[in-house]
């Protein structure tokens, strides 16, 4: 296998731009001048059979990306939202005891949960209702994401226990 | 057979194979003795799996439940293949026993076949990456329940405690026999697990217990038709 | 521009599967056929231009992989996802008999599979529905991963039992 193909295989696996020192370390016996020399080349390449893509080289290291000509076409692609795991947490806290109140939140979670619930909103997932304190339920955007149709569908946790009890027992027999 | 029962077990002395449960360790067996599940003669099989649980014991090693659940049920199976004139009682409900065992295997047998074909396909985040996607990724348009039952265990094994105020409820044997008997008076049979409505553990042993008590009073019978299948409380 | 590279460009961009259904609001008066037969196109010629990457179908649209003889240089990239046999047994059984309790699926393994359910939730092969008892089922996901169109793409179970009893009489025959 080519040194240039592996060099092109970590840059395009790899989820946002990739350091050159990832690289050296990934390949075994590469210079710094051998990769740049690889990237000219895959772009070379890519010119030359048309592709609609080529390797950007920003501060954070190597990077995929789209020609500039194809911008208008890839408008269309919405971003997926992505949820941290810190906003999944707090958003399975209010699926199951919300409404409640942000101190409620933090105490169960044990740790601050101001971003996630900012983030909660702003893909609609959760609202705000007034009061004092204020308390965060989910929303019908929340049912539709999970596919659910209503709150009660959401998986009895008592049951649940069947499969995340007795850590200890079975977590031998079981890598992460 | 006496040699290859010998062979057999200065074999697995020198080799313990792990087994991923007693149904692996079964189609091990006869695979050593080159049975069919055609005409695979239980009865040595038996023999075989009771003394492969004897020296896995004697060697201390450390056994799952379900090893020695099967073991009781190889005996009973075994007692079963011994006494003919038990044969009528099974007659009742309807099958052989070690028919049972059969359909079992071979059920098993074929998905963990299906189980090597899975990971026989090139797999995503195994042997091919998608194009600048972690495995950590949680798109919004792929998530399900099971990712927010995570969110709540890993919150649980951070913090220690049960977040939920998950109340065990304590069970009392006279209620739970209320129970079943108001349950029987509607219906021939229930299953214990519909006994236990909550399905947490004290209360699927409550319901047990009460079971137990029933059936010594000979007001209902426990069936079970068969290995790991559904414990049925039926009216006397 | 070509429509070929447009395709090319929108799957290259898209993060995670990119649907027919988008590929063909992105570029007009397009067909389903022409959508396949463009990417049939470019992986033909990813292949003989010694590309390390292909583009895949799978249950929810197309995506962009690695090829597999590039896995063993993308480990210090990647830690590769690792399913224990036993949670192979079990998210088998549930490809084949889900949505299924986890009674009926230890009651096929002969053992427990609370820690191999957790690990197959969490690798986001499989779901929970709500009941009683509650039922697993295998996720878009899971198709994704194993390269699948649908579950009615794996080979029938039957089958398997019927390569148990050939094996088996040919056992026989030898020792005959």
């Amino acid at each position: 296998m080519n040194k240039r193909e592996i060099i092109e295989a970590l840059v395009f696996s790899a989820s946002g731009a990739l350091g050159v020192r990832d690289i050296l370390k990934a390949v075994p016996e590469t210079s710094l001048e051998e990769v740049e020399s690889c990237v000219a080349d895959l772009n070379r390449h890519y010119e030359e059979t048309g592709r609609s893509f080529r390797i950007d080289r920003a501060s954070a290291g190597y990077l995929f990306v789209t020609r500039e000509e194809y911008a208008p076409y890839l408008k269309s692609l919405h971003t997926p939202a992505r949820l941290s795991p810190a906003s999944l947490e707090a958003l399975a806290v209010i699926a199951y005891k919300g409404p409640c109140s942000k101190q409620a939140i933090d105490s169960i979670r044990g740790v601050d949960s101001s971003s996630s619930l900012k983030s909660l909103l702003k893909h609609q997932l959760i609202d705000i209702k007034n009061g004092k304190p204020l308390t965060y339920f989910t929303t019908g955007r929340f049912l539709e994401v999970f596919g659910l149709d209503s709150l009660s569908d959401l998986p009895d946790l008592r049951q649940f226990e069947e499969v995340f009890r007795e850590e200890i027992k079975e977590g031998v027999r079981e890598e992460g | 057979m006496q040699a290859v029962q010998k062979n057999f077990e200065t074999h697995f002395v020198l080799r313990l194979p792990t087994f991923e449960g007693p149904l692996d360790l079964l189609l091990y067996l006869i695979e050593k003795n080159r049975f069919t599940l055609e005409n695979l003669e239980v009865y040595p099989i038996i023999e075989q799996y009771l003394h492969y649980i004897e020296q896995a014991k004697s060697l201390d090693v450390a056994l799952a439940g379900e090893f020695l659940d099967m073991a009781s049920y190889l005996i009973w199976l075994k007692s079963c293949l011994l006494l003919p004139s038990s044969k009528e009682e099974a007659g009742e409900v309807g099958h052989n026993p070690a028919q049972d065992l059969k359909e079992m295997l071979i059920a098993y047998r074929a998905i963990r076949m299906a189980s090597s074909d899975l990971s026989s396909r090139p797999m995503l985040f195994r042997d091919k990456f998608p194009k600048g996607l972690s495995q950590e990724d949680r798109d919004l348009s792929s998530l399900g329940v099971g990712v927010l039952l995570q969110a709540i265990d890993a919150i649980k094994s951070r913090t220690k405690k049960h977040i939920l105020n998950i109340a065990y409820k304590r069970f009392n044997i006279q209620g739970m026999i209320d129970r079943i008997e108001a349950l029987l008076k509607k219906k021939e049979r229930v299953a214990l697990f519909d006994v236990a409505e909550g399905r947490d553990r004290m209360e699927i042993i409550g319901a047990f217990l009460a079971a137990l008590e029933l059936s010594k009073r000979s007001i209902a019978r426990i069936i079970q038709l068969k290995l790991f299948s559904t414990i049925y409380i039926a009216r006397r």
